[in-house]
């Protein structure tokens, strides 16, 4: 039965094989059901696979479809490897998955091009099992890499808009610098360790290296910049955001449920390698915290709505990396299920929102939309509870075990925690903020706007807002796999500490309830002072990173590129030709044709042998 | 060779009793066919000193019936190209062969006598073929200009090397070749047999000998056209018609090359290093000069001109190793070289006469303009000469080349390999530029000369050189073992 | 006793005669002057091969020079049809008309 | 005796295919087709052959030639070749089949070029005796002149002469290495010999060994080519029909690798070693820089041969390594890129038989008109840009590997050229088939009519390219066991030299 997992990565490549080579020329609905089918049927037969696993009590399961290839030691093979880990990461994947398709086929209907996009996605589903399934480092990175290949195709679907173009080819390209480093990364650990296979590598690490040992360090941080590309961390975040040109339901699956969180999913995955370089592991606390602080203050200050939802994604994300860096391996897997429900709730919601209301997407735009969106409505405000961690929703208890990690960890765990906490309170800011806005206050825009959403459209939304509100009390498998080095939370941490971990976000909520409903306050005159101008801008351009990097990297190439554009070398090769032509007019000259001359030449040269002959 | 002159003496009858072209050129060239087939024949026989001017080894064995081939091969040539010439064309069968009679000679002597016997029957014959279609106006274009250059050049030439020869002739006291390093041991063994008796006589210098030999190397580098006593060359081959312009570039050339090879090997002269310092100077100027001076021409024959120029001096390079080497190498691989120079060059030469007349020059590079579309076979053949000018797998060219690196390597003359690598790298270009004009569509509207049934033998011909350049390039081995077995009495 | 000139002065007269020869030829610009400093260029040799000869005592050397008179009468009478021919046709014997082909 | 019969394959096919065309002017490709895939069949033979004396090799014929300097006719084939004389014949036929309609002109002599070009590579691959190989290395280079400067685009003469003379000057250094490396051999054991064997026992250490190994080297990278001696190629592949592209990019600038595994490095173990640190840095620098150039282009094949100079550079760079992953990658980059670049020129050759144009500027939202084109150039962009799963992946990857356990900065240097990889490759994407269709705007400047999408035929070839590469990707051991044993062997015996050397 569990053979069958070699079934996963296959489903979902039959239905992008046989929606490629049909080329389109197939029904909408035939399209449908071969692209969101297929997932189905690989949800089954994950769901199946993974009741089986849990009975059977193993702590792991290696398949191997076929050696891939062997040059010397080098011997990685398309070798299968489950545990509670890829477990959890195959369900989310092939669940909410099988959701967003099933939601695209509404959602997509009317667009041309309806077989490629499920090709794409069939394709994406696949690499993304192959990611999580690799039992090796090789084939993750196949998995990998063609995850941010659908990426790119899929942000750029809409391919007659340049602007999408680019987003797409920013995308990959950011990414391509992370996956770089971490290619550089595996060629470190084959060389030094001799082998790929995950657990082999991870064995011989902690046989050969001492904790703080420079190769540790150093491996696990080329794997951290990998990580950090993927899942749009700082430094590598900016490509998220423009990600967003792709059609939602992409976002939903690619650039929050799932893809993005392969970073986590990647260190938490070499633990062992994190563990042996402590400070790195330090360092990927604080990036999380960075981030999540410097998406949270982003997001609170833009108008798209997939923008704000991608930054938020972004800060989310964030907050894993904090569990992992302070050793929450589990929470922070835990949080990524959670945030993957709530995220794709939300996205999918907004989905809906600007299907409604044809492709609007400024915020600003829309309001009061309450009545005519209830979906939309219902979707947004549970997901945005679970997003802000509001208690007992989904999202707390995985953000809780997060912070509380945080907290135990002596040294700067205080100041990570306080950090986590006003990350909090921003959450609950701009997630109502983003609420507030769209559903409340009177309507500014589309008012006649009719909610759609059938039957393929509403049914993911429902089954979504179900595991956001009770999500939290699935309990993972993954105790064996982060068996050793768990940080364990105490819980006998102060009631006043969890109190305020309740409080804050709902304190977001409130300040934005005071905002934007009630105007007690107004935006207004928080913008008066040029300070706050200043800031809203540079929050707003997700504090200058792109200009920044448009200075560093882009500018100079191109202009290297332009004043170089044939080719120095070619040059040499021109002046040689010149010097021989000039060469030529030179002794062409002495061809006078005056028999005078000739006859002196001859006697010159006579003269010339003579006097080296005889005086040298 | 008496063959040979014969045939020049029945020829001057024939043209005394009965003026017919036809049946002249006929005389010559079986006269012609029969030398080289008796000389071929003659190979196997052993060396001997016919009189002490002339020594008929297997080496002169070798050459002479190359060089009456050739001979042959240019008379067929000439007779479509002089075939329209309003003009007495009689005696230029009649000079060609007195020139074959001289060529013979040379490559047959080893003594000074006969060597200037030998090259001036040569240039006398040469003159008068360079000059030939003087009188008529819209011939070769200025065949008087190319022969009073030719002649009085070749005549102060002519003075240097009997000059450096008596000079040595004073110093070594024979007009045989012989070895001049070894002339001291001669004057201390000789008394004054003048006038007066008075005591052992002083030696002269090294100086003397060593001018001498520079004189000669002086006169015969004239000859051979290498620089910097080259500038003559391309005007006498543009002015002389082009079967003669084919007969000075092979024939005198090749006779030449021969002597001075003779010379040099019996007269130890390398051994002196002022003399290898000028070989080493006029190689590397002939190479580059010679193919600079082509790179951008655009009068076929000034470009042959150029590049046998560059060919003399690639040859050098093997004359030079000469001195380094223990084994016969060097000779085999000047020997080999002037095969294939010989072969290509009268190929090339050949295809520009069959196309051209002596109405009407076809010369311009730029009339060779898509001939591979109208006369594939034409233009094929020419593009396989000019590929193994410069040295291309496949033909007799490269396997010369190959020899010459060898020879080069072997003695170690990185500084004239340098300079051979980087001439041939120019003479690509030239050649293959005229490849690519003929590979051009055909400008119409231009007049062609379509050949006549006259010129079917001169077909013929190209077509056997190609053959022997192809085969020659590709299994080369029976031509080396003869070689090997010729250059060993040298 | 008649003083023997010694080889060198012999040598070294013909040698000048050889130089004057060669420079009559490149200096002068009527082609029959030309021809006649051949003339004396290839002479110069002849009396060259005449002093050698003196010093061994051969007739090799003679017979040299015999070779080389006839030599440059050849020379002279080929020449001497050229320049008519030339006369002919540019009316004059200075040599320089004749340098059309260059390049 | 079979490797024999391959060469004559092609000398007589291609003969046939002229003689042919007097008789009718469709006739010649349909000779030459038949030829290559005959050639193929026999090939496929060769993978089970035992034609040899010698175990480790699959077939070999040494017959004297010129026994004055010790010179033979001696072919043979092991694994190495087999491989590359494969890719050399399945190119043959893409070849043939790009020509089908594009080559409408003087049809017979075109494939009697062609199939010359190709006997001339298969002697290369099979040539042990280095007069022999020198000799063929020449020899594939003519017809290839012909094919450029017959049938090229509008600077061919240009072109067509750079090609020349670049491959024809640094083909004379080589042959004045091998001369003295002959005479080594005469010094040392007392005769001469061009045997491969023979050679390989000549001790070089000496002044003169750092030369004469540059003088193979500089023959090779030109050909390879690698910085600074590539400048050729952009020209002789803008200006080059579109089969001569195939054949140019698939298989002649593999010779040059090829030169470099079986002769260069293992004739020279220590000088190589030496010069293996400044060899690696070359790479880098030409996967970088020519990385760069080739984002600059705007003409669409000056494009994909910049990005092929810089896929050569892992060649390069893996060669230089010279340890058994890194000599599989660049064998493996070889094949895959040798696929690749073939049919991405053979799209670009499609793209401007239609539009008459290769300006990139002047198209942009042909995904819309062309999707299968789309498709098939998306297909072996990503395959270029060394996506995972795809022949190009293994290679590099592999080369990467090896490299990184000989220079570890050389490395890093070179795997940023992935990065640069994808940029210079999507922006063909971008350029060609995103944003809006010039002829909507309205400032196409060409017959949008002409912009016919592939064709079955045509598909047909991509399909078989795309096949090849996925199967190179998803399961390259074949391969790989194929040219194992003879890099094992090669790296043995430089291991070998090297231990004998007192140092």
């Amino acid at each position: 039965m569990l053979e069958l997992i070699w079934l996963l990565p296959t489903f979902p490549l039959l239905g992008f094989l046989s929606l490629v080579l049909t080329a389109g020329k197939l029904p909408q609905r035939v399209v449908a059901i071969i692209g969101a089918g297929s997932i189905g049927l690989v949800f089954l037969v994950a769901a199946l696979i993974a009741s089986q696993f849990l009975d059977s009590g193993a702590e792991q399961f290696v398949f191997t479809a076929w050696s891939w290839m062997s040059v010397g030691e080098f011997t990685p093979g398309f070798t299968f490897y489950l545990d509670g880990l890829s477990l959890v990461m195959m369900l989310i994947i092939t669940g909410v998955g099988f959701l967003i398709h099933l939601y695209s086929t509404g959602f997509m209907l009317d667009d041309p091009s309806y077989s490629r996009f499920f090709a794409y996605m069939n394709l994406f589903v696949a690499s993304m099992l192959m990611l999580v399934l690799a039992d090796n480092l090789v084939l993750l990175y196949l998995g990998w890499e063609g995850v941010g290949l659908c990426s790119y195709l899929l942000i750029g679907f809409w391919y007659q808009k340049p602007a999408n173009g680019y987003a797409a080819r920013k995308a990959f390209v950011v990414t391509r610098v992370g996956d770089t480093s971490m290619a550089i990364g595996l060629f470190l650990l084959f060389s030094q360790l001799g082998t790929l296979n995950i657990q082999d590598m991870l064995h011989a690490a902690d046989a050969q290296w001492a904790i703080g040992s420079n190769y540790a360090v150093l491996a696990s941080l080329l794997l951290l910049g990998g990580a950090v590309g993927k899942s749009a961390q700082l430094p590598l975040q900016t490509w998220l955001p423009d990600a967003m040109a792709g059609p939602t339901p992409i976002s939903a699956l690619i650039h929050a449920a799932t893809m993005v969180t392969a970073g986590v999913y990647l260190i938490a995955r070499n633990q062992v390698l994190f563990e042996l370089a402590p400070d790195i592991q330090l360092l990927v606390a604080w990036i999380g915290l960075a981030t999540l602080l410097m998406a949270g203050f982003t997001a609170m200050t833009q108008h798209d709505i997939k923008r704000i939802l991608a930054y938020s994604t972004i800060s989310q994300i964030g907050y894993m990396f904090l569990g992992l860096g302070v050793g929450a391996w589990s929470a922070a897997i835990f949080h990524l299920m959670t945030h993957a429900f709530f995220k794709a709730l939300l996205f999918l919601g907004a989905g809906t929102v600007i299907l409604s209301l044809h492709h609007e997407h400024d915020i600003f735009k829309m309001g009061g939309k309450r009545k005519q969106l209830p979906v939309a409505f219902y979707s947004f405000v549970i997901g945005s509870l679970a997003l802000a961690a509001f208690p007992f929703s989904s999202g707390y208890f995985s953000k809780d075990e997060i912070l509380l990690a945080a907290l135990a960890l002596e040294g700067p765990g205080i100041w990570l925690w306080a950090g986590g906490v006003l990350g909090a309170f921003f959450t609950g800011l701009y997630s109502f903020r983003l609420v507030f806005v769209v559903f409340f206050g009177e309507s500014r825009g589309h008012h006649d706007a009719q909610e759609v959403a059938g039957f393929s459209m509403a049914t993911p939304l429902f089954i979504l807002m179900f595991f956001s509100i009770f999500g939290g009390w699935i309990t993972i498998p993954v105790e064996s796999v982060f068996s050793h080095g768990e940080a364990h939370v105490e819980h006998h941490v102060s009631a006043l500490l969890h109190g305020i971990m309740i409080v804050v976000p709902l304190l977001g909520i409130g300040v934005s309830y005071l905002f934007y409903v009630s105007k007690t306050f107004s935006v207004e005159k928080l913008m008066a002072s040029s300070l706050a101008q200043g800031l809203h801008k540079f929050w707003f351009s997700g504090w200058g990173m792109d200009r920044l990097y448009d200075t560093l990297f882009v500018k100079p190439f191109l202009w290297l590129a332009r004043i170089n554009r044939n080719d120095l070398v070619d040059w040499l090769y021109a002046l040689i030709v010149e010097l021989t032509r000039a060469a030529h007019g030179l002794v062409v000259r002495s061809q006078t044709g005056s028999l005078h001359w000739y006859a002196l030449s001859v006697a010159g040269g006579l003269l010339l042998l003579v006097f080296l002959g005889v005086l040298l | 060779m008496l063959i040979v002159i014969a045939t020049a003496i029945v020829l001057m009858l024939l043209i005394g009793i009965r003026r017919s072209y036809v049946g002249t050129s006929a005389t010559a060239i079986t006269g012609l066919l029969l030398a080289t087939i008796v000389a071929a024949a003659m190979l196997p026989y052993t060396n001997q000193q016919v009189t002490p001017l002339l020594i008929v080894d297997q080496y002169s064995l070798f050459f002479t019936p190359i060089i009456c081939a050739l001979a042959m091969f240019i008379a067929i040539l000439s007779f479509p190209y002089l075939f329209r010439l309003n003009d007495d064309k009689e005696e230029y069968y009649l000079l060609l062969t007195v020139a074959t009679v001289g060529a013979i000679i040379m490559v047959s002597s080893n003594h000074f006598i006969s060597t200037i016997l030998g090259l001036e029957t040569l240039s006398m014959a040469l003159y008068g073929m360079v000059a030939y279609p003087l009188h008529c106006k819209e011939s070769a274009k200025y065949p008087l200009e190319a022969a009073v250059k030719y002649l009085v050049l070749s005549a102060v030439a002519t003075s240097f090397i009997l000059f450096g020869m008596a000079l040595l002739y004073a110093k070594t006291g024979t007009l045989a070749f012989s070895n001049v390093t070894t002339a001291h041991e001669l004057e201390a063994g000789a008394t004054y047999i003048g006038v007066t008796n008075i005591g052992p006589m002083q030696g002269l210098s090294d100086n003397y000998t060593i001018i001498a030999l520079l004189l000669i190397i002086a006169g015969i580098a004239f000859k051979l056209s290498l620089a910097p006593f080259h500038m003559w060359t391309p005007d006498v081959y543009e002015g002389s018609p082009l079967p003669a312009t084919a007969y000075l570039a092979t024939v005198g050339k090749a006779a030449m090359f021969v002597v001075l090879l003779r010379f040099l090997e019996i007269s130890d002269a390398l051994a002196f290093d002022s003399v290898v310092t000028a070989f080493t100077l006029v190689a590397s100027l002939s190479i580059l000069v010679g193919n600079l001076l082509a790179l951008l021409q655009d009068n076929l024959k000034r470009i042959l001109a150029y590049s046998s120029i560059a060919h003399m001096g690639y040859l050098l390079i093997a004359v030079i190793a000469s001195q380094y080497l223990a084994g016969t190498i060097s000779v085999e691989a000047v020997t080999f070289y002037l095969i294939a120079y010989v072969i290509m060059t009268l190929g090339a030469f050949g295809v520009a006469s069959v196309i051209s007349s002596s109405e009407k020059e076809f010369d311009e590079v730029s009339d060779y303009r898509g001939l591979f579309w109208r006369e594939p076979w034409l233009a094929g053949i020419f593009t396989a000469m000019l590929l193994s000018l410069a040295g291309i797998p496949l033909t007799v060219g490269f396997i010369g080349k190959f020899y010459l690196v060898l020879a080069g390597v072997e003695s170690g003359l990185w500084v004239l390999l340098g300079v051979l690598v980087v001439g041939s790298g120019i003479g690509l270009y030239y050649y293959l530029r005229i490849v690519y004009r003929m590979l051009l569509p055909q400008r119409d509207a231009f007049a062609y000369r379509e050949a006549g049934i006259e010129s079917l033998s001169s077909y013929g011909v190209l077509a056997l050189l190609l053959l022997l350049l192809v085969v020659l390039g590709i299994y080369p081995t029976p031509l080396m073992t003869l070689i090997q077995s010729v250059a060993a009495v040298i | 006793m008649p003083q023997t000139i010694p080889i060198e002065h012999g040598l070294m007269l013909a040698g000048i005669l050889f130089c004057l020869g060669l420079i009559g030829v490149l200096t002068r610009r009527n082609i029959v002057f030309v021809l006649m400093s051949l003339e004396v260029m290839l002479n110069a040799s002849g009396l060259a091969f005449i002093v050698a000869a003196s010093r061994w005592g051969h007739a090799d050397g003679q017979i040299m020079f015999l070779m080389i008179l006839t030599l440059a009468a050849a020379e002279v009478a080929v020449g001497l049809g050229l320049i008519i021919q030339m006369y002919r046709r540019f009316h004059t014997t200075d040599i320089n008309v004749l340098s059309q082909m260059k390049g | 005796m079979i490797l024999v019969l391959l060469i004559s394959i092609l000398f007589i096919g291609g003969l046939l295919a002229w003689v042919s065309e007097i008789f009718d002017p469709a006739l010649p490709r349909i000779v030459a087709l038949v030829t290559v895939i005959v050639e193929l069949l026999v090939m496929l033979t060769l993978l089970g052959a035992t034609d040899s004396p010698d175990p480790a090799w699959l077939a070999s014929i040494n017959a004297a030639w010129m026994p004055r300097f010790g010179i033979g006719f001696h072919l043979a084939a092991d694994g190495l070749s087999v491989l590359l004389l494969l890719l050399t014949a399945f190119l043959g036929i893409i070849a043939v089949g790009s020509a089908w309609n594009e080559i409408t002109e003087r049809v017979g002599f075109f494939y009697f070029n062609l199939l010359w070009t190709l006997a001339g590579v298969v002697g290369v691959f099979t040539a042990l005796d280095l007069f022999l190989f020198f000799f063929f290395w020449e020899v594939m280079l003519i017809p290839m002149y012909f094919i450029i400067a017959i049938w090229g685009h509008e600077n061919k003469n240009y072109a067509a002469m750079k090609f020349f003379i670049f491959t024809q000057v640094s083909g004379l250094l080589m042959l004045v290495s091998i001369l003295v490396l002959a005479y080594f051999h005469y010094e040392q054991f007392g005769f001469f010999s061009f045997d491969y064997f023979d050679l390989l026992r000549v001790n070089t250490t000496g002044p003169l060994e750092m030369l004469v190994m540059l003088g193979f080297f500089i023959a090779f990278t030109t050909k390879l080519p690698s910085m600074p001696f590539h400048s050729w190629l952009p020209d002789a592949h803008s200006q080059a029909p579109t089969p001569g592209s195939v054949i140019l990019a698939g298989v002649l600038l593999k010779t040059g690798a090829y030169g470099l595994i079986r002769f260069a490095v293992p004739l020279f173990p220590e000088a190589s070693m030496q010069f293996a640190p400044v060899a690696m840095t070359l790479a880098a620098i030409s996967i970088l820089y020519c990385a760069k150039v080739a984002f600059a282009q705007t003409d669409i094949k000056r494009l994909i041969a910049y990005t092929s100079v810089s896929h050569m550079g892992f060649v390069l760079l893996g060669v230089y390594a010279w340890n058994e992953q890194a000599l599989q990658g660049a064998v493996m980059t070889m094949l895959a890129h040798g696929l690749s670049a073939a049919a991405l020129f053979m799209f670009a050759g499609g793209l401007q038989h239609r539009i008459h144009t290769r300006d990139m500027t002047q198209m942009g939202g042909f995904l819309a008109k062309v999707p299968r084109m789309a498709t098939v150039a998306l297909f072996f962009s990503i395959a270029a840009l060394g996506m995972p799963g795809l022949g190009n992946f293994i290679g590099e990857f592999l080369a990467l590997l090896g490299a990184f356990q000989a220079s570890i900065w050389a490395t890093v240097a070179a795997a940023l050229g992935l990065v640069l990889a994808s940029v210079y490759s999507l922006w063909v994407i971008q350029r060609v088939f995103h944003g809006a269709y010039r002829a909507e705007v309205g400032t196409a400047q060409f017959n949008e009519s002409q912009l016919l999408d592939f064709d079955r035929r045509e598909m047909v070839y991509y399909g078989l390219m795309m096949l090849g590469l996925v199967w190179m990707g998803m399961y390259p051991q074949p391969f790989l066991d194929l040219s194992a044993g003879t890099l094992q062997t090669l790296l043995e015996n430089s291991r070998q030299l090297l231990a004998a050397v007192p140092n």
